[in-house]
């Protein structure tokens, strides 16, 4: 394959896994108005619940069963999460800040206890696709294939649910005002769990993409959260799209620089134009001036 | 009758939970074995578990004063705790004996200058000085006896800006210069996560060596590193740093390892020419079910140390002095091959006498142990992407 | 009568820093020191952090970062400019300062979580540049052997610890006494005014810009200091000041304590490492527990220790007015 | 049939501070006013009728049940919408979408088209406005929009929470026709107004809240003047004023 | 030489004008009502004003001679152009001692803050036991006078008041013009928003409509409200005028 070939195939590769892992941290904030620090260990737990279901030495489930039931699962975690760490603290003017510390605190509690049910020792997860695809001169494993096919779709899905549909317009106006959202005869503690457990699901989805082609760890979450961080903050938190295309920007840029420039020089350069970028537009590369999920 | 206790330091809820946890497990089967046979001069042992997180200077700086501060500790040992290996300061001023492992070549810039203010510390490791030049002697090696082909003696060198692959990455680079090669890819990547490697390897293959290799110790990192190397191979020799070492290492790159080449200094010696080692080996496997890598028998040895140090030295561990020094003494084979301390460094002394530096390579699932060849049980077999 | 009020909680606190001044006379186990002067450490963190983001409503999550600013500072002057160490001490504070001022710029006109976000982008950022300056900085693995602080031909070594702790709660003292007078200053209430309404208080002459700067360098000056003191008194370094793990635990002890009080962070230093002590010998079990315990004191009183004290304060009282400090914490808005 | 609303004895208040200390109330066949000083408790009353808040005593029955314990979002679903007072809605939702939220009640999905019709005949100015993030409008102009979303959910009754705040004069009357056709049309109304013009105009049963309590009544038939009401006010304590 | 003048003033957001080329000017001690239909730029004329948050597109403002221009809300403040805001505003978390403070010590000429904040506090009826009491547990109409009396620590020369009376009840609203009243007595110029007509015809000297950003009439309040113009765009052919 080509030098720009190879350039893209990365670009698309990281953009997707940085896609799906930031669009779920602007679900919730976009709807919820929180930040979800547990959005990374509830990657973790996606990938080590698949692997309790799929795993010979655990249940064995066939990958079809294993995944959705994860999924499943882990958005149930999601719910159960925001009952006890955000919607007490909804309608006190610092939720967003204490917010922050009870799923910091819960994110610690959940990896802790991922290394305690399924210890330290890494494990994986067999990869969505097994085999290697010839892509002209090199084989691409079908693993990563799949994830750069996947995730468009599933994050179309998600933007035409939130767009489309008025239960996505609600989404977006629960967090905005409750008693607001009563009156008008809106399930808020549904809503509130729709968010969040669609959210988790997003992540669980990202965790058994990694947990595919590389050793899980009870800290696998970290890193990727915080690459999730970088992406929202370059294009914005206003709404998914912005996300969406600045994880697929930074893939670009990350990948471009790394040839030319070097992969040591890229972390420290790709938070310098971050900065750049946020001084002239402080909201994020794509925001608009106000909240919306399109 | 007392209990005298003995303190480890151990990132258990840190990042490399794994390492910690076989660390630990290697240390209690140490001193389960004692206190079953009855303790030592009279002595039952405990283990005390200081927990240095993600080895952050303030977390081991706690943990450690902790454990100092409690009066039956009378030994202290770690897999590695902070990696700076700082803490060596705080068990000199409390006069602590002290063993540690993992990079010596911090544990020598703090020794070396002064080796008597440091009596009390003794490392299992000896100088990395051999990981850093006899890759190159290795590759040179297998050409000369026509194993692989050297086409234009040159090499891509990657690593990870960490202590220890970095420490190792600049002396191998040194070293290939000096004998000659051309050095066409130097990268360093930020330590953490890397998902892919695919520009750095596009890199690779515009010009491709005779020898690639990747420092970066994460498994993680190196075992995707491997599976993207695949997908299109160059014509070289792929050397990886400890990484395919980790028992899980093989499981998760399946096929596509064989061929891969590795080397352990102070690592177990497995082979049926150190019978210590397979013995070891078999027993941590039946008492915790998994396999030990270098950690779980590593620490193992250094209880086994302390304790002979002990019978030595008169049997009072109050007298950490005599302990310690009993310790600096210590000749005795191990799993790791025959442990003996230089009184500049505190190291161990290396050599394939002493403790070697071991050359792996991955065969179909198996480590074969490749060099040196008193100890080795198969030879270096051509990787399956090389062409002869 | 607002400055017999002061001079109350001015004898409260003298009372208070001379009970820790003789401790240590009671206290002579080196490991028991040295958690006091972490706590001490950490609580200056925390209550400068109070400032800025309980008092200013300022969302600083770079704040860390400015610790890190003052650890490297003394660290890198010490050692590879050979530096005095107090000059360094005093350094720290001031390049943090800098840095805050510097932080200021791009935050001055966002407010919530975008204040949030770039806080961290500018700490990732002050990270990066260390990293990779690891020929002074010694990158990822951090500096080690840097010089101690020194008292004349005093051994600091073989002292138990006594001169550092003493140096710590000096500094803890001027830092609480630095705080306290600027939060209860004309200057400390504008920013409050700001925090409660940003247009409003502009409209009475309020600048936003000069507020924040001062909000920001004031928050600064002591954690720059608590990391010069953090280099010297630990003689390395590591990036690991500018991670997560630390970010949560100051956050956590300036939220559990109770925002914009000054003393909830502190007390929050001091009950999060004994809790973190106590648990210790549980491995796995103790970060769960101390995030347990969090949560619970979240969830029972949402104005943490300070609003649960002087909520069973008040209880104990009956005589005094319903109305008190409790509620109006629980009240900050964003 | 039986009262569309009856409130009895109701007693509430926000955590242990009770501010309604058993009030009575029905609407009959007609239109409720309430007025009263500010900060009496009106808007707890009107909250703790939608199921915004709850009752700590005493019975709300709505359409023939008894929905004292229910959440608003089930009471809306029977048809009782209110406005609230000064209601942010949704910030950053536009006018479009937020009368689209109107519509949420199953009940109201199948005329929402109509009641939209009915909205923006009201308020035109809405239309012009139609894409503008509801924070960015003024005062007035959110004010249409709230009352819109409630006549988006097909309300039997209709609980406005000062709905003048604000308003300019024309505006106001054109406001109060509309809510009279709109009343004319069968809905019932719960109107809290500082305006006495204004709530003259449209209820024909007053209630004077005062101290959490109903301190006078006007029934429907009894003479409502002007002057009668401004005894009222004066003849009593006024609370923060004097 | 008048204290204001405004300039053919303009402010847009996207195709909204919702401030169109507006000139007026205000004499040294004059009370100047301005009223308009909702969204037609009241509030918005006042920001360009002040300078909070926005100064105009186009156009000049002119303080006391100085052009405004440039400078930022804080410092407008400080030269004596004080506002309030149309919805009740407070530091909620400070005593309404410290909610003064805040005018007197950052925006106030003259030594000593405390005695200036608490003179204002005092013109406006607060007696010293209230001083210590959070803003935040304030009714509205007390919240009013805090916000006045806020403005009032500034010792301004120019006051801008946005809808005081809005919200109050008809008790409350005398107390307001008589304290409004008060305070043209002490020499400050005051521009007053306001739709509670009562309180624009019994204040000002000169009123102004808007309408649709643009200036419709300016003449003698008596005058204004016959105008045909005003009646159709503003108040209604009701009874307002009354
Ligand atoms: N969320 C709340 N928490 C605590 N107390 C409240 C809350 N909301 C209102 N109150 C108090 O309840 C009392 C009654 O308020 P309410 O808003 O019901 O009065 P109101 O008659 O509607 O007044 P207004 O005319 O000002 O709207 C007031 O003293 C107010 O301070
Ligand atoms: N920040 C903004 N972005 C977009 N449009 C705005 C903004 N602020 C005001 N507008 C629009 O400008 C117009 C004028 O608003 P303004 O608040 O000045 O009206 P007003 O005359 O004060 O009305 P009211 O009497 O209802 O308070 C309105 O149509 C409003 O929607
Ligand atoms: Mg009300
Ligand atoms: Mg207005």
């Amino acid at each position: 394959m080509t030098v720009l070939g190879q350039i893209l195939l990365s670009a698309l590769f990281q953009g997707s896994l940085y896609a799906m892992m930031a669009v779920g941290l602007a679900l919730v904030w976009t709807t919820i108005g929180v930040f979800n620090f547990c959005h990374g260990v509830l990657m973790t737990l996606g990938a080590y619940l698949a692997w309790q279901f799929v795993d010979p030495e655990a249940l064995g489930l066939p990958m079809f069963v294993a995944l959705p039931l994860a999924l499943l699962v882990v958005a149930a975690i999601g719910f159960a999460l925001q009952a006890l760490l955000i919607r007490p603290f909804i309608g006190r003017g610092d939720v967003v800040l204490v917010a922050v510390i009870t799923t910091l605190a819960a994110s610690s509690i959940l990896k802790n206890g991922t290394l305690l049910v399924w210890g330290p020792r890494p494990k994986s997860i067999p990869p969505l696709a097994p085999d290697t695809i010839a892509l002209g001169a090199s084989n691409v494993s079908a693993h990563q294939l799949a994830i750069i096919a996947i995730t468009p779709v599933v994050l179309g899905l998600v933007w035409l649910f939130l767009n489309r549909t008025r239960v996505g317009l609600a989404l977006r106006a629960v967090a905005q005002n409750e008693d607001a959202c009563q009156l008008v005869g809106m399930n808020v503690t549904a809503l509130y769990a729709l968010a969040f457990g669609l959210a988790a699901a997003l992540a669980a989805l990202a965790g058994i993409f990694f947990g595919g082609f590389k050793f899980m760890s009870p800290d696998m979450g970290t890193e990727p959260l915080t690459k999730a961080l970088v992406v929202v903050i370059f294009g914005g938190i206003a709404n998914i799209t912005g996300p969406i295309l600045a994880a697929y920007i930074i893939g670009l840029f990350e990948a471009v620089s790394i040839y030319y420039v070097g992969f040591y020089w890229t972390p420290a350069l790709l938070f310098a134009v971050l900065i750049v970028v946020l001084m002239v537009r402080p909201e994020g590369l794509f925001a608009r001036s106000s909240r919306g999920l399109a | 009758e007392d209990t005298v206790k003995i303190g480890i330091l151990a990132q258990v809820t840190g990042s490399s939970s794994a390492d910690a946890q076989e660390s630990i497990r290697g240390a209690q089967m140490a001193i389960d074995e004692a206190n079953a046979a009855g303790g030592i001069a009279g002595h039952k042992f405990e283990l005390v578990v200081g927990d240095v997180k993600n080895g952050d200077a303030g977390d081991v700086t706690s943990a450690a004063e902790r454990l100092l501060g409690d009066d039956d500790v009378h030994f202290m040992l770690t897999g590695y705790a902070s990696l700076t290996n700082f803490e060596i300061d705080m068990m000199a001023e409390a006069g602590m004996p002290y063993m540690l492992a993992a990079t010596s070549t911090q544990t020598r810039e703090i020794i070396a200058p002064n080796p008597d203010k440091y009596w009390c510390c003794w490392s299992l490791t000896p100088s990395f000085d051999a990981y850093g030049t006899d890759v190159t002697v290795l590759a040179e090696n297998l050409a000369k006896a026509g194993k692989i082909k050297l086409k234009n003696h040159k090499v891509a060198i990657i690593s990870s800006d960490n202590a220890y692959s970095k420490t190792i990455s600049e002396a191998m680079k040194v070293k290939f210069k000096a004998a000659g090669w051309t050095i066409t890819v130097d990268e360093m990547v930020p330590f953490g996560e890397v998902n892919d490697w695919r520009t750095i390897l596009t890199k690779v293959r515009q010009d491709p060596p005779d020898v690639v290799i990747n420092a970066d110790y994460l498994p993680n990192n190196s075992a995707t590193f491997l599976k993207q190397f695949q997908e299109q191979p160059t014509d070289s020799l792929v050397f990886l740093q400890y990484a395919p070492s980790v028992p899980e290492f093989i499981k998760l790159t399946g096929e596509g390892s064989t061929g891969v080449v590795y080397d352990l200094l102070g690592g177990v010696i497995n082979s049926p020419k150190n019978p210590r080692a397979i013995d070891l080996s078999e027993k941590f496997k039946k008492l915790y079910g998994v396999d030990s890598g270098t950690y779980g028998i590593g620490l193992y040895e250094m209880v086994s140390i302390y304790f002979d140090a002990l019978k030595k030295s008169g049997g009072d561990p109050t007298n950490h002095e005599a302990v310690a020094k009993a310790i600096g003494a210590t000749d005795k084979v191990a799993a790791e091959g025959r442990i003996q301390f230089d009184p500049k460094t505190h190291l161990s002394v290396q050599g394939d006498d002493n403790v070697p530096l071991l050359f792996f390579q991955i065969w179909k699932g198996d480590r074969v142990l490749i060099q040196p060849d008193k100890f080795s049980t198969g030879e270096f077999q051509l990787p399956p992407w090389m062409s002869k | 009568m607002k400055l017999s009020g002061f001079k109350r909680e001015l004898c409260g606190m003298i009372l208070g820093l001379a009970v820790l001044a003789i401790l240590p006379v009671f206290i002579q186990d080196t490991y028991l020191r040295h958690l006091l002067i972490m706590i001490f450490v950490y609580g200056m963190v925390a209550a400068s952090w109070d400032l800025s983001l309980g008092y200013g409503g300022v969302f600083n999550f770079g704040h860390l970062a400015l610790f890190g600013v003052g650890l490297y500072t003394y660290a890198l002057l010490t050692k590879q400019l050979g530096v005095d160490p107090w000059l360094a001490l005093a350094a720290s504070g001031g390049a943090a300062v800098i840095a805050a001022g510097l932080m200021v710029i791009p935050i001055l006109r966002l407010k919530g979580i975008y204040v949030v976000l770039l806080s961290f982008a500018f700490s990732q950022l002050i990270l990066q540049v260390i990293v990779s300056q690891s020929d002074y900085t010694g990158g990822n693995q951090g500096m080690v052997m840097v010089p101690a602080l020194k008292l004349g031909d005093h051994n600091m070594m073989r002292d138990k610890k006594l001169a550092y702790y003493y140096i710590a709660l000096t500094l803890l003292s001027a830092c609480l006494l630095f705080l306290r007078v600027f939060v209860r200053s004309a200057l400390g209430k504008s920013i409050v005014a700001l925090r409660d309404n940003e247009e409003y208080a502009v409209s009475r002459g309020v600048s936003l810009g000069r507020q924040r700067l001062l909000t920001l360098t004031g928050s600064a000056l002591f954690t720059g200091i608590a990391g010069g003191f953090y280099g010297g008194y630990f003689r390395n370094t590591s990036t690991d000041v500018f991670g997560i793990d630390l970010t949560t635990l100051i956050l956590s002890m300036v939220l559990l304590g109770g925002r914009a009080t000054i003393y909830g962070p502190l007390l929050a230093s001091l009950a999060l490492t004994l809790l973190s002590e106590a648990t210790a010998d549980i491995g796995v079990w103790r970060p769960i527990i101390i995030g347990a315990v969090i949560i619970l004191v979240l969830l029972v009183y949402p104005g943490g220790l300070a609003g649960a004290l002087t909520a069973g304060w008040r209880r104990l009282s009956a005589m005094r007015t319903p109305r008190g400090q409790g509620a109006a914490i629980n009240k900050v808005a964003s | 049939m039986s009262d569309l609303l009856e409130v009895e004895a109701l007693e509430s208040g926000y955590g242990r501070i009770g501010i309604l200390h058993g009030i009575s109330l029905a609407t009959g066949g007609h239109n409720v006013g309430l007025f009263g000083p500010n900060g009496h408790g009106k808007t707890t009353l009107l909250r703790t009728i939608s199921g915004v808040i709850r009752a700590t005593r005493g019975k709300i029955r709505f359409a023939g049940e008894d929905v004292t314990a229910w959440p608003a979002r089930r009471i809306v679903e029977l048809g009782l919408l209110h406005v609230p007072q000064g209601s942010r809605l949704f910030p950053d939702l536009t006018i479009r979408e937020t009368l689209r939220l109107g519509a949420w009640p199953r009940r109201a999905r199948p005329r929402e088209a109509r009641n939209l019709e009915r909205a923006v005949a009201i308020f035109p100015r809405l239309k012009e406005r139609w894409n503008q993030p509801v924070k960015t409008l003024s005062g007035g102009e959110r004010q249409m929009v709230a009352i819109s979303v409630a006549l988006m959910g097909d309300p039997k009754l209709l609980i406005l929470d000062e709905p003048t705040l604000g308003l300019a004069p024309r505006l106001k009357d054109e406001l109060c026709a509309a809510i009279r056709q709109v009343s004319d049309e069968g809905v019932r109304l719960v109107v809290v107004e500082q305006d006495v013009e204004f709530l003259l105009d449209l209820a024909d049963h007053l209630y004077l809240v005062n101290h959490g309590e109903i301190a006078a009544e006007i029934r429907p038939g009894e003479s409502m003047n002007h002057q009668a009401i401004m005894e009222m006010y004066f003849g009593r304590e006024l609370g923060p004023l004097t | 030489m008048p204290l204001l003048t405004v300039e053919s003033a303009s402010k847009s957001f996207g195709a909204l004008r919702a401030v169109d080329g507006v000139s007026f000017s205000v004499e040294p001690g004059e009370l100047f009502g301005i009223a308009g239909p909702n969204g037609s730029g009241k509030s918005t004329l006042f920001n360009l004003i002040s300078g909070i948050p926005f100064g105009p597109d186009s156009g000049r403002i002119l303080f006391a001679g100085e052009d405004l221009a440039g400078r930022k809300g804080h410092q407008i403040a400080r030269l004596g152009l004080v506002r309030t805001f149309q919805r009740e505003t407070a530091f909620d978390t400070l005593s309404v001692f410290d909610n003064a403070l805040m005018g007197a010590t950052y925006g106030g000429k003259g030594p000593v803050p405390e005695e200036r904040s608490a003179e204002a506090l005092a013109f406006v009826g607060f007696a010293p036991a209230d001083f210590d009491r959070k803003a935040a547990e304030l009714s509205v109409y007390d919240r009013k006078r805090l916000m006045l009396a806020s403005a009032l620590a500034l010792s301004p020369r120019l006051l801008l008041l946005d809808e005081p009376a809005s919200g109050l009840t008809k008790p409350e609203i005398e107390a307001l013009i008589a304290l409004i009243r008060r305070i043209a007595a002490t020499g400050a110029t005051i521009l007053l928003i306001e739709h509670v007509l009562t309180v624009l015809l019994a204040l000002s000297q000169r009123l102004m409509v808007l309408n649709e950003g643009s200036l419709l009439v300016l003449d003698r309040p008596d005058v204004v409200v016959r105008d045909p113009r005003v009646i159709r765009a503003y108040l209604g052919d009701r009874r307002h005028v009354a």
